[in-house]
């Protein structure tokens, strides 16, 4: 094992609701900085807005932070973002109804979270090449089905309730943002209350014993990959009708965001240790950084660095306060 | 006592004649289907082709082996690019910009070798910070334009030019090759590498400085990187800062495909090099093909499965015999 | 065994290097085909108007010429379209159609397939070297042309109103600039010389990426109302963003809030102009067939020794400037269905909406 | 009267809460090995950390060769001439038998390795220690015996004035851990000192010079063994210093636990694989049964073939009932449950908590249809740390921080509460301290009044001798003899079966 982590690991005991502690901290700095460097920032509108970009991300974190606890993480999720988004579109354009289409279309996530699964859980290949292979595969499909379409995207020809569900409102709050905020909830109460999330910890943090203590080690993996691409599927479904269009190029390094969301929220990558909340707080983090920046027109190179600065600064402020506590 | 050590060496040795086995059959495949496949100077292309992924997989399979990782490389390769060609731009001596850029590789090794080891950031997370910082700095550097004008004829001699039939980057990525492969067998690096990535704490109780030994890996993997990037971009003949996305991946790739596990302990160079040689002729052949462009990716995802499944069921194999063996 | 397969390895890489070595010559580029081989690169087969590019191609070339089209994807990688022209030569094709992203790689890679012995012509970028024939899409005049037809009718509708321009734009291609960002403000700026840019923001070629820019312009700059997309994603994406925000309408055609101009002439962006109640009123219509069989057609030449192969020819061809009052829908149906092979019916479509 | 090599004076260590060793301190003269004992937390670790720079004494100052000692860190220690051979494994794996002798300090040249004679030293020791290990195999290969063996090597061959060894024979066999003494009284002579750590008092006995008592940080008294000794007989001795270890007399002897010999819950009938032969037995309700070899000779290899962790050709049997079991899963709902052989690596959750690691087994006990409970959690763990005896802060506690006792009554709670019918114990006490042995000891015997049946698997005789109704006498993965325990057991018999002497197969 890496000495890095085994160092971690000492410290852990301390490590959880701090972490939360210093992601709030780090959370309310950059909405304070952002709040008095512009006053566009601090709006009822503005805050939706960044709710409604960093919805997709929480949803996906949300099963992801589970499988990264386990041990195991999934590159696909973007090109599987972008499948299930055009297939949506492709779908509900052929004749399919639309309603109908979006519950295949997150099956068809789900599809590529079994094939994750199984691959991993089953054949027991490294994750990361498992994943990478998926997600290769899912992004070639996503363009043939387009050019299958006749484009680089499907656009034209879908029904008119086709953004319907991404774009009609209660109040003045997007319908899609409450339902995504139920699942999260729901993914929520998995991770705080079920064996499931036990069983993830136990795996990550010591697969043989968990092994020998009966635990259904492959099925909780394939499970947590299930979860994750249906995940994903939903989030590919609701961004295409968002978008009023499936897009193949949507979601390049939405697999990054997810990540950095869920390890700035203190969640390890050899797995054993995570946390929801924090991977909350971190979507949030990167979500309201990015967007102040556009705010402040910013270009986006300097954006570039800001987020990998971003990202090093708040994981290693945790480090270092943990140190110096515990 | 004796027959298990044998075992286990043939074990290891026929995981990689198995990669090569693959390498092999992809290219008969490729063959038959067209036979310029095989024609000298297809050949040439792909190790040219393939040339920087495995120039930096060199280094990084030894950072791999020790427990680590690297996903600046990417990155690195385009910055370190854009900074030759902005210095020769400016009016610097090519050799000399040469050597700083590589040089800018080697500094952002430095950050890494520090955020991961004085810092204690996960590796992951501390590369791919700096995987972002290094691509802005990147297009901050140009402006997200392409440096191009005004640089000296010479700029891209060893990117282009060639030693009798051979291009140079082939020659330089033999030199790098046959050094890291003495680096990895003979030098005290390769050795304390695996001991880190295999058991850690008796690194450090057998007095093994690991800190110093992981910081060297990462600077090693920069300078690499930077090495590749510098080439790349003579090859091109530009600065170009949207270089090398993606690039990490292939090493990766290449590298696991070459039998190093990301857990750290086992890998080989040697691997590595056919892992890359594999992705090359994969993604020349479709190409020669003329496989649909969407189709390419998919295959990709496919072929790179079944490789790592056939390759991991013989590893498994393999150490279910060893597991039998170690309970006597 | 370890040193048997060190062996072996070490003869795969040998003979890797001796068989160019001893088989000498460019061997492979001989070799009698019946009929002609051509190697196509386009930027990306990731946009609208390359697929349709690549697809009049292939079908010209065949009914024209009996000539083979292989297309390799560019990727938006000099690296990557290097490469392709290396398999294209390792290949033996007879000439190579290339849209790569710049000039002085362009350079090498014609140098390369000339060493092969080759021809190449250029697309949209051309040589810096300015040394084989080269066609040209002269958008920046229609861009232009789109932002005076903006400017013009953002003042006609709403006299002495102060002009803000949003862009969502594509940074990471410089070519962009020089051909459709630049152009369209000094448009508009040639109108209303008062106008601003308020904001440019990237939205890296995805529909979700501009939407998200989008959406944050409108935070800092709810004031925009002229908003130009770089591109068809850019552009639906803008679009997008102000739908979800309730905006982006039209009144018969009068916009409400902002107008927004596109780029590409894709059936989705059309759909868009010519609905009446959308705010989407202009773009430019690119002209993949007119392209396509041109650059095809110079090639040919070349390879029939009409013209030089390495001398500098430009050629060039333009943009349909396309909006909702000066382009009858007929024409653009006409437009999209030969140029797009689309099979929407706009007015049905829209109609139906 | 030998001289004083290291004086060790008013040591103290403070971590965040507890106090790990209290103003220690003694002398240790040159040439004597010197065994420090103690109960797992008393300081014993904490004072070899500080006296080889992996941690920093809080206060208190070490003289060594009659100047100050104080190393920043292991390389420090080792430089000075000291070399220390810790509890865990510390070998590479991935690396040779030779790679891993020479390991740290390789002779080189610019950074590459030079061939020489070198590592020649430490060949010799190793060959002098257990000639069947070859340089060329790689250590993955190797059993955990041959690896601490290579560690030992590696120590000696260290050329250092001081050797630490932390329970060097935790895990070796009878015959290796005699070369290992003689090897040690070979070394003493050749003016090398020797810092003695085990469980194993007779050890003490055998090859120690003086033996310093620690008990909770705290110095107990040091001791010469002739003293110890004197007109003693062994036990009476061993009794004497348990007192000073414990402050309290430990006497453990077998007791016969009740069995229900109507009732086989468990019967093996000719398992057999690559490591067993016809492997044939059958386990009585209420019955302790013990499985008695040396290293190799099938103890594990058995225990894995009833958990279901290998393949195996033969039948097993439960309650009479024919059963096949291919995973611990299976195995687990067919009631048996395991403590494994490796604590760290196969019982623990190192990363989680006491009270989350003990319901992982039958996670049903704190939870319905999938949901689990805080509050039953909490309370199951409250249970067994009263019922197991488990000393820690609280259930919350991660169980890296625990003592290795402790440790390992986490894993046997964690087995406990799968409240299975049998269960199989692998080493249960290796590398465990006299109290937390017997308290264990104890529990089985609880157990087994419940009309629970045990399997206890051990290379230490004794414990089989205190523990077993029946000891199945394994070698070279065959059944050499059944014995029933109580009365006269003539362990001379027993040693000469289990290496390989005569003795019939009475099924």
């Amino acid at each position: 094992m890496n000495p890095i982590a085994a160092k971690a690991q000492e410290k852990k005991y301390f490590s959880f609701d701090f972490q939360i502690i210093v992601l709030v901290g780090v959370l309310a700095l950059v909405m304070i900085i952002s709040a008095v460097l512009t006053d566009k920032f601090f709006t009822y509108p503005n805050i939706m807005n960044v709710l409604q970009q960093v919805a997709m991300i929480m949803l996906t974190g949300s099963a992801a932070t589970l499988l990264m606890i386990s041990g195991n993480f999934d590159l696909s999720v973007g090109m599987v973002l972008a499948f299930t988004g055009v297939m949506h579109a492709f779908m509900s354009k052929n004749g399919i109804p639309t309603n109908v289409s979006m519950i295949l279309s997150i099956l068809i996530g789900s599809g590529f979270g079994l094939i994750n699964g199984y691959l991993v859980a089953f054949l027991k290949i490294t994750p990361v090449i498992a994943t990478l292979g998926t997600m290769y595969a899912a992004r070639g499909l996503a363009y043939i089905i387009a050019w299958v379409d006749g484009g680089a995207n499907v656009t034209t020809g879908l029904p008119i309730d086709f953004e319907v569900f991404g774009r009609s409102m209660v109040g003045s709050v997007p319908v899609f943002l409450i339902i995504v905020f139920i699942i999260i909830a729901f993914f929520y109460f998995v991770y705080a209350k079920t064996n499931l999330s036990k069983y993830a910890f136990a795996i990550g943090g010591n697969n043989r014993a968990a092994v020998l203590s009966g635990v259904k080690v492959s099925m909780v993996i394939l499970l947590l990959y299930l979860f994750v691409g249906t995940l994903t599927g939903f989030a590919g479904m609701t961004l295409a009708s968002r978008m009023g269009t499936g897009a193949p190029n949507v979601g390049a390094d939405f697999h990054f965001d997810v990540i950095v969301a869920i390890v700035l929220g203190g969640t390890s990558i050899y797995g054993g240790e995570g946390s929801f909340l924090g991977m909350i707080l971190g979507a949030l983090i990167v979500g309201f950084v990015g967007n102040a920046l556009n705010l402040l027109d910013v270009m986006f190179f300097y954006q570039i660095v800001v987020k990998g600065l971003i990202l090093l600064g708040a994981v290693l402020l945790t480090r270092k306060i943990k140190d110096t506590i515990g | 006592m004796n027959k298990t050590a044998k075992g286990s060496y043939a074990g290891i040795d026929l995981q990689k004649l198995v990669i090569l086995g693959i390498l092999v059959f992809v290219a008969l495949v490729f063959f038959s289907l067209n036979n310029r496949f095989l024609s000298q100077a297809n050949i040439l292309f792909i190790l040219r082709q393939s040339s920087f992924v495995i120039m930096t997989g060199c280094a990084v399979t030894l950072l791999m082996i020790s427990g680590n990782l690297d996903l600046s490389v990417g990155s690195t390769v385009a910055l370190t690019g854009v900074v030759h060609a902005f210095l020769c731009q400016s009016g610097m001596a090519t050799g000399l910009s040469f050597i700083l850029a590589t040089g800018v590789g080697v500094l952002v090794g430095l950050v890494n070798a520090l955020t991961v080891v004085k810092l204690k950031i996960t590796p992951f997370i501390a590369t791919l910070g700096t995987m972002y910082v290094g691509r802005g700095l990147a297009y901050l550097i140009t402006d997200g334009l392409i440096i191009r004008d005004g640089l000296p004829d010479n700029f891209t001699f060893v990117g282009r030019e060639y030693f009798g039939p051979i291009p140079i980057p082939i020659i330089v990525l033999i030199i790098v090759i046959l050094v890291f492969l003495v680096l990895e067998k003979k030098s005290i690096l390769g050795k304390y590498s695996i001991a880190i990535g295999g058991n850690s704490t008796a690194a450090t109780l057998s007095g093994i400085n690991s800190g110093s030994v992981v910081m060297t890996l990462y600077i090693i993997a920069g300078a690499m990187a930077g090495l590749s990037g510098v080439m790349m971009a003579s090859r091109l003949g530009v600065g170009d800062p949207n270089l090398g996305i993606g690039f990490e991946f292939d090493v990766i790739i290449a590298i696991i495909l070459g039998g190093t596990s990301l857990a750290g302990g086992e890998g080989s160079i040697l691997g590595m090099i056919i892992g890359g040689l594999i992705i090359g002729s994969l993604g020349n052949g479709l190409k020669l093909l003329n496989v649909f462009t969407f189709f390419q990716a998919v295959m990709k995802g496919i072929v790179l499965v079944l490789a790592v499944v056939l390759d991991q069921k013989l590893k498994s194999g393999i150490s279910i015999r060893n597991k039998k063996r170690i309970k006597n | 065994m370890k040193k048997l397969l060190i062996v072996l390895v070490a003869l795969t890489m040998l003979a890797a290097f001796t068989v160019p070595v001893f088989s000498g010559g460019q061997g492979e580029t001989g070799g009698a085909k019946k009929d002609l081989v051509i190697g196509k690169i386009p930027i990306t087969m990731e946009a609208n108007y390359h697929q349709a590019h690549v697809k009049h191609l292939i079908s010209y070339a065949k009914e024209q010429y009996g000539a083979e089209v292989t297309v390799i994807d560019g990727a938006f990688s000099s690296d990557v379209a290097m490469s392709a022209v290396e398999t294209f030569i390792a290949q033996g094709v007879d000439g190579i159609l290339l849209h790569s992203i710049d000039e002085k790689v362009i350079d090498s890679m014609v140098k390369e397939s000339h060493r092969a012995d080759i021809p190449i012509v250029t697309f949209y970028i051309p040589t810096a070297s300015r040394s084989v024939p080269h066609l040209q899409i002269n958008e920046a005049e229609t861009s232009f042309q789109m932002g005076v037809a903006a400017a013009k009718k953002w003042n006609e509708w709403y006299p002495g109103d102060q002009i803000y321009i949003g862009v969502v734009d594509y940074l990471a291609v410089e070519i962009v600039q020089k051909h459709r960002t630049g152009p369209f403000i000094a448009g508009v700026l040639s109108v209303d010389p008062t106008a601003q840019v308020v904001s440019k923001l990237e939205g890296s070629a995805s529909v979700n990426k501009a939407m998200e820019a989008m959406q944050d312009m409108l935070q800092a700059h709810p004031e925009v109302n002229i908003v130009y997309g770089a591109n068809a994603d850019h552009a639906l994406g803008a679009l997008a963003a102000l739908e979800n925000a309730g905006r982006g309408k039209a009144v018969d055609g009068k916009c409400l809030t902002e107008i927004v101009v596109g780029t590409d002439g894709t059936e989705g962006e059309l759909l868009k102009v010519y609905d009446p109640t959308c705010s989407m009123k202009i773009t430019q219509g690119l002209q993949p067939a007119v392209n396509a069989k041109a650059e095809m057609d110079m090639l040919m030449k070349i390879i029939n020794g009409q013209t030089p192969r390495d001398e500098w020819l430009e050629l060039d061809t333009y943009d349909l400037f396309i909006s909702y009052w000066d382009t009858p829908i007929e024409e653009a149906q006409e437009f999209i269905e030969y140029q797009y092979f689309s099979d929407v019916n706009l007015k049905e479509a829209i109609a139906s909406k | 009267m030998q001289d004083t090599l290291l004086k060790i004076q008013n040591i103290s260590k403070q971590f965040p809460g507890v106090t790990a060793l209290n103003d220690v301190s003694f002398e240790i003269k040159k040439n004597t090995v010197h065994c420090i004992v103690g109960e797992n937390g008393a300081g014993k670790s904490t004072l070899i950390k500080i006296l080889t720079g992996a941690e920093t004494r809080t206060n208190g100052t070490i003289v060594y060769n009659g100047q100050d000692f104080n190393p920043r860190n292991t390389r420090e220690a080792m430089n000075s001439g000291m070399s220390v051979l810790f509890q865990e494994l510390n070998v590479v794996d991935q690396l040779t038998v030779e790679q891993n002798l020479s390991l740290g300090k390789e002779p080189r040249s610019f950074g590459f390795i030079r061939k020489d004679k070198a590592s020649d030293a430490v060949f010799q020791v190793l060959q002098s220690l257990d000639p069947s290990i070859r340089l060329s195999d790689r250590v993955s290969t190797l059993s955990v015996a041959q690896k601490q063996v290579i560690e030992i090597a590696k120590a000696i061959s260290s050329e250092s004035d001081v050797i630490i060894m932390d329970e060097p024979t935790a895990a070796i066999t009878e015959d290796e851990v005699n070369r290992l003494f003689t090897i040690i009284n070979h070394i003493k002579k050749e003016n090398v000192t020797v810092i003695y750590i085990s469980h194993r008092l007779s050890e003490i006995f055998e090859i120690g010079d003086y033996v310093t008592v620690l008990r909770d940080g705290q110095m107990i008294g040091t001791e010469s063994i002739e003293d110890l000794s004197y007109c003693r007989d062994e036990v009476e001795s061993c009794a004497e210093l348990i007192k000073m270890m414990l402050g309290k007399v430990v006497v453990e002897h077998y007791v016969p636990s009740t069995i229900d010999k109507t009732r086989k819950v468990l019967q093996l009938h000719n398992v057999s694989n690559a490591k067993l032969k016809d492997v044939s037995f059958d386990l009585y309700k209420g019955e302790i049964l013990g499985f008695y070899g040396l290293i190799g000779s099938g103890k594990t290899e058995t225990a894995n073939a009833i958990y279901g962790i290998d393949k195996v050709e033969g039948e097993i049997f439960i309650n009479g009932k024919k059963i096949s079991i291919d995973k611990p899963e299976s195995a687990i709902r067919a009631g048996i449950a395991m403590v494994p052989e490796e604590r760290r690596t196969e019982g623990l959750f190192t990363k989680l908590s006491i009270k989350e690691n003990i319901p992982l087994m039958n996670i049903k006990t704190i939870s319905r249809n999938g949901i689990f409970s805080r509050k039953k959690e909490r309370l199951l763990a409250k249970k067994y740390i009263e019922k197991v005896k488990i000393v820690a802060r609280d259930e919350d506690q991660n169980v890296a921080k625990l003592s290795g006792g402790n440790q390992q009554k986490v894993v046997l709670s964690k087995c406990l509460n799968a409240e299975s019918a049998v269960l199989l114990m692998d080493e249960p006490t290796r590398g465990i301290d006299v109290g937390a042995k017997e308290e264990i000891h104890n529990l089985i015997r609880e157990l087994s009044q419940a009309g629970k049946s045990v399997i206890v698997f051990s290379s230490e005789l004794p414990e089989i001798l205190n523990l077993c109704d029946r000891i199945i006498l394994l070698y070279e993965g065959r059944i050499k003899e059944i014995i029933e325990n109580g009365g006269e057991i003539d362990s001379e018999r027993i040693m000469h079966i289990v290496t390989g002497g005569g003795g019939q197969h009475n099924e």
